[in-house]
């Protein structure tokens, strides 16, 4: 596969470290009164769906870029990939 | 009409007039008492086990497509018992036990072939891992070995012990562990399920679970809506799609694994052997093809393809691992879908709907687990209890704590 | 008997003979021949033994497809199994064995199978051998799987070299017959970066096997001429000998090269073949099509070919089958065959066409409407039987039958990604459906445009389009005259009735009889076909077999062939070695090595040396006099902890963590609290995974306000570093902090034991002071050495002795250890291996990769309370799960023998003193264990039920995988200093 | 004065040149390097900076610059190597961060790498046996991360399709230089 990283363009996804379900940057409020729960929910459960996906990539073997890629699980066309910094601060994730 | 060799005998000499199907096509009823989705070896065990051990009158297994034609047609056919943990050491046993009587019970010949895996190691801490899933084995009632070097040496004495970049320090052993032919097990359990009455009915698709007041009472389905006491989904690789039907999310992921078969070949490897230092397992089938695979293509996927990196990745540990298969080529490569569960181990579970249960999230293991799924599965719908063997297989293990971990990977499911 | 069959003309080099052995016996043949063409021109033509039957098999194609001429190529550690004679290029010395058969291919013992096999149908296996139970392994399966496979290996290793590389071009185009040629000079003279693919040793596909004419010239001739135009443009890369195996997801296309194949002997250094991996922008597959057989009695006897392999003999290798060939066909295009035979001067008795309206043939007499309905001749073809249109039947003598059932387009690699074919009635083929591969068109007849002219025109405009797509402009060629002649045939499969069996995949021994015993027991799906009887299961993949197979189903079943299914097809598209698909990377080189800085230096000293991972780091380091390896590491132990050792621990993973919130940062991915830890500071920290299980351990140095040094474990070096930017990118995106690996940068030493700081004193600038007071315990700090040397101080201990860890840059690392050693020698220093580091952490109940094996928690660890609850850090929620907390749980401790000699062993299970020994009373198992030389007995540790609460308490260590059992008793896990004195000291 | 002796990543005291029709392979272990981070919300005045210093603006993501006594590329978002003559420049990261101060993280990278510069006409016929590294389509100064014998390797372009410098972990360097001269022997 090949991965259209947004800085560098077209790049061999065996550069990359596949982690999965880009839900994982949504980390749940470790004080909230769910907080377990949240946390399971957040951990173990996926949509898993069969089609579009948007999950996370490293770019290990370059520039060490986490990105947010997606994918049509069925078919692995790519329609979009993005820097996760950036999808983190838009999903309002800071310090 | 029972098989044997008798029977061949007979059936040739008139012309072979008399083979019956091995199952019918039969239309669907209206309901059920008891309706399995998909056909795959679990859902035909499950169905099997339901008509011979607990007398459900009227089963029916729903298949999509083909029957066999999840991973029970493309794997690679390993059978073994050789796990470390709790959960799963009981359960595994009883699977292995129940494929040495398999052929028997099913009037089948599905080629179990106990001709041993060996696993091996190359470093010290391997060693120590493998003695202490040895001595979990033994004191589950399972059996294994520990061989040094020269053990290993004495089995394969082709495998690369001169020029190895990570030497062989020797394996573990399991002898009762091997092969069967993996589509005969579809076959036998689909024959031995018709036989007792069950509707094996295929090109019927599920595409949606009638749920009422928390209560499932059928499926509908692409050859219409067919009612059912209880509704058992079998269908790894897409369970995830299934149950979302129902509005549950699981502790799955679906990946891709690829295998690979060489051209046929005089004999070379007797049993199984499964390399230490890099992704690689290969055992011969009785064709002659050499049958070997690796680890998974990484990312989500439904696609049932894989691609090159893997490929090679396999192929560089399996010609590090022995070099004399340079010259042998690979025919044919294949890809299955997983269902990747969170902590590598399965479910045999009810699930929050009435009358609705779930069998799934067998990674790259489930061929291995196919009697013993079949017969707890079975348990569990006809008796709405667990089965003893399969009590730890629960979907709420996470929120509890009591992840069934062989690897010790954690919630990565690519990583199982 | 020299060359009895050989012709005028074709391409081969009449100038160039070369000798060549067969099953035994010599012949001689020309350069440009294949080892099929040659024997076949010696008047060979048993060249094989099938599957299952052990039937006599001659050659059936000119191609790779080939289903029946599988030989052993090459001797020794080059023994080649399964090999095709079709594309083996003949090569001075060739030598080849016939396989699966004994004692010779002309008599062979097996074939008595062929006697019984109305015993031996379609899936017989799964009907019997059922008892006695155990007679599957011990007799029915050693016997079947003698029988069973076809080549052998010489189980030696493979002494060739194979390579891996990559390409890139604009236009990847698959197959260089009229298509594809036309394709390239259309991409080609524009300037595009074109590759051009061909599995054959000469480019032209049919235009090489043809006597068709383009314009003014012989096909080949044009061919020849476009390839000369191509390989004088620096934009097109000409591969031959190169097979496109494999369409991959985004362009990604694998094709394997051989380069050493046709050579009597490989170059030494130079690869036998290569795996490239070519990315595309767009690809042209032009791969053509595959003529297709007829099944009918008896029609696998050796001279019964497909027409256009025949063709391809005559024409390109001037050889020919036999001195009389009938045709059997269903179409136009086998009459071409006739005239190509009778041009060349063979005699063509009979041309049999099934069609009542077929046209006349020159030359020949025309059998209309007619089916061969019978076959003689035991090792090769002699006559055929036919049914003419009246009934009558008629026996014709001949040596060869060439056979014709139409044209199937070459749709393999469009189905790659799981594409289905369509279904062409005009053609009565299966065609590339609407799902292709993305950046992937298909033209000419692999596409269904067969005539000539429609193969041109298509790969030229195919290449126009591809190229716009791009964004460039190209200009199709002119094209030349040629045949364009229409697809004129009548969907034909299978002969009706006949006494003999018909086959359907000729290797895997699979007739329309089996075929119909399975749709008898109902494996009717494509599928449960293929599985059942194996057809299409052959090492062609059913490039031969399948289309027939599907079509005598469809005829059982009374549904079309597309109802009834298509069967797609999966990479490679030919068999690659597996050695190729490995390349370089086995052996010694399947990882790279990696050294520590002291590596050359420990060579000098002879130490042993260990994989950790991709690392090799020194194990032990023998002594004079030293026989057994207990020896040098007890030596190691008691020596460091008596005196002063040294030891390379530059395999810890290193991060630089900076920036304003470092401190914040690591406060969140460490399980323990970080935030006020001192600049100028050591701590231990724990990292959880999000499940609240320890995955690494290590400590973190503030070297300043905004700069730590981070070091992980040997194993988890990689992971931690990108499990950290995942924090620092995806979670916690704005805090100011910045991660760099600098493992390899740095050469780090550990100097353990009482005299550490008197060595250090020696080596460490006079103005760095290294007192207790000026450098306690779990100081860090920059600092000078050997006359001004910037390096890093760090006084943390692995071992439990007074200790530091001090490192350089990693060029000085060779020198430093020579420097500690020399100011070392008056406090006998030792050097120390991953051994005695390992008895000594032990000694200290340190856990390490035993313990930390993905199931454990902090609070197994006995490091529960570092866990802190005051903050947000990755794993601390999960980690007080029910199943996770549990009071008595496993807790980590320390095992002693209760009989001092007994050995302590890593993965025993531990079981109370008395009562069962099962899985059921399981009470925890040793993780590491290791003979201590300073307690003088074998001590453990490892996970014990409630560990904490039974100190004292007896248990037996059962190891029943190596018959042992041994008492322990249960005590603390540091077994010295418990108290940490020497730390401090 | 130091009294410790270096040696070169392959373990010998001068570095390694091996020849070949079409190619030179040449270990170098004269430059020093240092990465440098710009801090969050000083990334202008770090490039300010740093512009100052090198005497050319930090490169564009993919990029690199080519000059004396400094070069540098890019490496990851707002992350850089710099590199420098070692004989002068031993101290870089030093310099570097007395140089940014507060507005940039540097960390000292000579000793983590291993250098192997390639030139000659051959270059193309070994990389593409190497490395997916597309040589036709890069420029000077000009750095690509690849896996190269299983190694995350920089291929930093020194001249268009002549000559590149291979940076791969220093640890691996035999490794790394068995890969480069096989595949040497192997193309030309």
């Amino acid at each position: 596969m090949m991965i259209d990283h947004p800085l560098l363009g077209l790049r061999d996804a065996q550069e990359f470290t596949y982690l999965g379900d880009a839900s994982l940057i949504d980390r749940p409020d470790w004080q909230a009164e769910d907080a377990q729960d949240a946390f399971h929910d957040y951990l173990y459960l996926r949509d898993n769906p069969a089609g579009a996906h948007r999950e996370l990539w490293f770019h290990e073997t370059g520039d060490r870029s986490w990105l947010v890629v997606t994918r049509n699980t069925l078919t692995h066309e790519i329609t979009k990939v993005e820097l996760a910094r950036d999808v983190a601060r838009a999903r309002g994730r800071s310090k | 009409m029972a098989y044997s060799g008798l029977r061949i005998i007979k059936e040739a000499l008139s012309g072979h007039r008399g083979w019956k199907p091995a199952w019918r096509d039969p239309e669907p009823k209206a309901h059920y008492d008891i309706v399995i989705v998909g056909g795959g070896g679990h859902g035909l065990a499950t169905a099997y086990y339901l008509a011979s051990r607990y007398q459900t009158a009227r089963v029916a297994v729903l298949e999509k497509g083909w029957i066999g034609g999840g991973n029970v047609g493309r794997n690679t056919t390993i059978v073994r018992s050789n796990y470390l943990l709790d959960g799963n050491q009981a359960f595994y046993n009883l699977s292995l036990r129940m494929w040495e009587d398999l052929e028997q019970d099913l009037n089948y010949n599905a080629m179990v072939s106990q001709r041993g895996i060996l696993n091996l190691v190359h470093t010290d801490a391997q060693r120590d891992a493998a003695r202490r899933r040895g001595n979990a084995m033994i004191l589950a009632g399972d059996d294994a070995e520990l061989l040094d070097t020269d053990g290993v040496r004495a089995l394969y004495p082709f495998l690369n012990f001169e020029n190895a970049r990570f030497p062989i320090k020797g394996g573990l052993l399991h002898r009762r562990g091997g092969t069967v032919r993996h589509d005969a097990v579809a076959w036998g359990y689909a024959r031995g399920a018709d036989r007792r009455g069950v509707d094996i009915i295929q090109n019927c698709e599920v595409t949606g679970f009638k749920v009422e007041n928390g209560t499932c009472l059928g499926v509908e389905t692409t050859r219409g809506f067919i009612g059912a006491g209880k509704v058992g989904v079998a269908v790894a690789g897409s369970s995830s799609r299934v149950m979302q039907m129902a509005g549950l999310r699981l502790p799955i992921e679906s990946h891709v694994l690829q295998a690979f078969v060489s051209e046929g070949l005089k004999p070379v490897i007797p049993g199984v052997i499964t390399y230490g230092a890099g992704h690689f397992y290969c055992s011969q089938s009785d064709k002659g093809g050499l049958v070997f695979g690796g680890d998974i293509d990484m990312y989500n996927t439904y696609a049932q393809r894989g691609n090159l990196p893997v490929v090679e990745d396999v192929l560089e540990s399996g010609i590090s691992l022995i070099p004399a298969l340079g010259r042998v080529r690979l025919l044919r490569s294949w890809g299955g879908i997983m269902d990747m569960s969170m902590d590598g181990s399965p479910f045999i579970d009810r699930t929050p709907i009435d009358g609705l249960y779930f069998n799934g999230g067998w990674c790259y293991g489930g061929f291995k687990a196919t009697p013993a799924s079949g017969l707890c599965f079975a348990h569990l719908m006809a008796t709405d209890t667990p089965h003893e063997v399969a009590q730890a297989y629960r979907l709420d293990r996470f929120r509890s704590g009591h992840m069934i971990d062989e690897k010790g990977q954690g919630a990565q499911p690519n990583l199982h | 008997m020299n060359q009895v069959n050989r012709l005028t003309g074709g391409q081969i080099n009449r100038a160039k003979e070369l000798n060549f052995r067969f099953d035994g016996r010599s012949f001689k043949g020309f350069e440009g021949d294949t080892l099929a063409s040659a024997l076949l021109a010696n008047g060979e033509r048993l060249m094989g033994r099938s599957f299952k039957y052990h039937r006599p098999r001659g050659v059936l194609t000119a191609g790779s497809e080939e289903p029946n001429a599988l030989v052993e190529l090459r001797q020794g550690n080059r023994q080649e199994p399964n090999t095709r004679a079709t594309v083996a290029e003949l090569f001075e010395g060739l030598e080849a064995k016939a396989q699966n058969a004994w004692p010779s291919l002309r008599f062979d013992a097996m074939a008595v199978n062929d006697r019984i096999s109305n015993f031996l149908t379609a899936g017989f296996y799964y009907k019997t051998f059922m008892w006695p139970k155990p007679f599957w392994e011990k007799v029915y399966e050693p016997i079947i799987r003698k029988a069973a496979g076809l080549g052998s290996i010489s189980f030696e290793d493979d002494p060739d070299l194979y390579d891996k590389g990559f390409l890139h071009c604009d236009l990847l185009i698959i197959g260089a017959g009229p298509t594809g040629l036309a394709a390239a000079l259309t991409a080609g003279r524009c300037g595009a970066r074109v590759i051009l693919a061909d599995e054959d040793f000469r480019m032209g596909g049919r235009l090489n096997a043809e006597t068709l004419a383009l314009g003014d010239a012989s096909g080949s001739d044009w061919a020849a001429e476009a390839i000369a135009e191509l390989a004088s443009l620096d934009n097109v890369r000409l591969m031959t000998r190169t097979t496109v195996i494999g369409a991959f997801d985004h362009g990604i296309y694998g094709a394997v090269e051989r380069v050493q194949d046709h050579l009597p002997q490989a170059q030494a250094d130079k690869p036998r073949q290569i795996l490239w991996r070519i990315y595309s922008r767009r690809a042209m597959l032009c791969a053509g099509a595959m003529e297709r057989p007829i099944a009918f009695a008896d029609n696998d006897r050796p001279g019964v070919m497909l027409a256009s392999a025949v063709r391809s003999y005559v024409n390109r290798w001037a050889a020919a089958p036999a001195q009389e060939i009938v045709i059997f066909t269903n179409n136009d295009d086998g009459h071409r065959t006739a005239a190509d035979l009778i041009a060349k001067g063979v005699k063509v008795p009979a041309v049999i066409d099934v069609r009542a309206d077929a046209p006349a043939v020159a030359g020949a007499e025309l059998l209309a409407g007619a089916e061969v309905i019978g076959t003689e001749g035991r090792l090769g073809l002699t006559s055929v039987t036919v049914r003419l249109a009246n009934g009558q039947t008629r026996k014709i003598k001949c040596g060869s039958l060439a056979v014709s059932g139409g044209w199937n387009p070459n749709v393999h690699l469009t189905c790659h990604q799981r594409g289905r074919p369509h279904w062409n009635a005009e053609l009565a083929a299966f065609v590339p459906g609407p799902e292709l591969p993305s950046g992937m068109t298909v033209a000419g007849a692999a596409n269904g445009q067969l005539s000539t002219a429609q193969a041109l025109a298509g790969g030229a405009s195919g290449a126009v389009a591809a190229l716009g797509d791009l964004g460039t402009t190209a200009k199709a060629i002119d094209l030349p005259q040629t045949e364009d002649a229409p697809i004129a045939l009548k969907p034909f499969w299978h002969v009706q009735g006949g006494k003999s069996r018909a086959w359907v995949d000729l290797q895997n021994d699979v007739t329309v009889k089996d075929v119909k015993l399975a749709h008898q027991e109902n494996f009717v799906s494509v599928e449960h076909l293929k599985r059942y009887t194996t057809l299409g299961m052959a090492t062609d993949q059913g490039k031969t077999s399948n289309m027939l197979g599907l079509a005598v189903m469809a005829e059982l079943t009374g549904k079309s062939i597309p109802e009834t299914g298509t069967t797609i097809f999966r990479p490679p598209y030919t068999p690659v070695p597996m050695g190729t698909m490995a390349g370089r990377a086995t052996g010694k080189h399947f990882h790279p090595t990696r050294k520590t800085p002291s590596h050359h230096w420990a060579e000098e000293q002879g130490a042993v040396f260990t994989e950790v991972g991709d690392w090799l780091r020194a194990q032990w380091f023998p002594r004079q006099g030293e026989t057994h390896w207990r020896q040098s590491v007890d030596r190691e132990v008691l020596q460091t902890r008596k005196s002063v050792g040294v030891c390379d621990v530059t395999t810890l993973g290193k991060i630089d963590v900076q920036g304003k919130d470092a401190a914040t940062f690591l406060n969140k991915v460490y399980a323990n609290a970080f935030a006020k830890l001192p600049v100028g500071k050591v701590r231990y920290g724990l990292m959880l995974r999000e499940d609240g299980i320890a995955y690494d351990d290590g400590t973190a140095a503030r070297l300043a306000e905004d700069h730590f040094v981070v070091t992980t474990t040997t194993a988890n070096a990689v992971l931690a570093y990108r499990n950290m930017e995942f924090a620092r990118q995806c979670l916690w995106p704005d805090l100011d902090v910045q991660l760099i690996s600098t493992t390899e940068a740095w050469a780090q030493y550990a100097v353990a034991g009482p005299n550490a700081r008197k060595l250090l004193k020696k080596i460490v600038d006079a103005d760095v002071d290294i007192s207790n007071e000026g450098f306690p315990f779990m100081a860090c700090g920059e600092i000078t050495l050997c006359g001004g040397l910037r390096a890093r101080l760090f006084r943390i201990s692995f071992s439990g002795e007074l200790a530091y860890e001090v490192a350089v840059p990693t060029r000085y690392g060779d020198a430093l250890v020579r420097a500690l050693m020399e100011a070392g020698e008056e406090f006998d220093v030792t050097p120390y291996g991953t051994e005695a580091l390992g008895v000594m952490r032990i000694e200290k109940g340190h856990a390490a990769g035993n313990e930390l094996n993905g199931t454990t928690t902090a609070l197994n660890l006995g490091l529960g309370r570092m866990v802190s609850k005051k903050k947000d850090c990755i794993g601390n929620t999960l980690s007080e799960r029910k199943g996770l907390s549990d009071a008595a749980g496993l807790r980590l401790v320390g095992f002693r023998p209760v009989k001092a000699q007994d050995p302590v062993t890593a993965g025993a299970h531990l079981m109370r003193a008395s009562g069962e020994i099962s899985a059921d009373t399981d009470q925890g198992y040793i993780t590491s264990a290791c003979f201590s030389p300073n307690l003088g007995c074998s001590i453990g540790i490892g996970f014990l039920k409630d560990g904490a609460n039974r100190m004292g308490e007896k248990l037996r260590a059962a190891n029943p995988l190596e018959g042992s059992t041994v008492e322990v008793e249960v005590v603390s896990a540091h077994f010295i200093d418990p108290e940490g004195e020497r730390l401090r000291a | 004065m130091l009294n410790l002796k270096p040696i070169t990543a392959l373990g010998a005291e001068v570095p390694q040149v091996d020849s070949f029709d079409g190619l030179e392979i040449a270990e170098r272990a004269d430059f020093a390097l240092a990465s440098l981070a710009a801090r969050q919300g000083e990334e202008v005045l770090c490039a300010t900076k740093a512009q100052a210093y090198l005497g050319f603006a930090l490169p564009q993501p993919g990029q690199g610059s080519l000059a004396a006594p400094f070069s540098a590329f890019w490496m990851g978002p707002d992350q850089w190597m710099i590199a420098a003559p070692h004989d002068r420049h031993e101290d870089l990261a030093s310099h570097l961060k007395q140089a940014l101060g507060e507005s940039a993280s540097v960390s000292e990278q000579t000793d983590g790498w291993c250098r192997f510069d390639l030139s000659g006409a051959g270059l193309q016929a070994v990389l593409e046996r190497l490395c997916n590294a597309d040589l036709a389509s890069m420029a000077a100064g000009e750095a690509r991360r690849v896996r190269l014998e299983h190694l995350g390797c920089f291929i930093w372009c020194l001249e268009p399709s002549q000559s590149v410098a291979i940076l791969g972990p220093r640890s691996s360097a035999a490794s790394l230089h068995h890969a480069l001269v096989g595949a040497a022997k192997s193309a030309l």
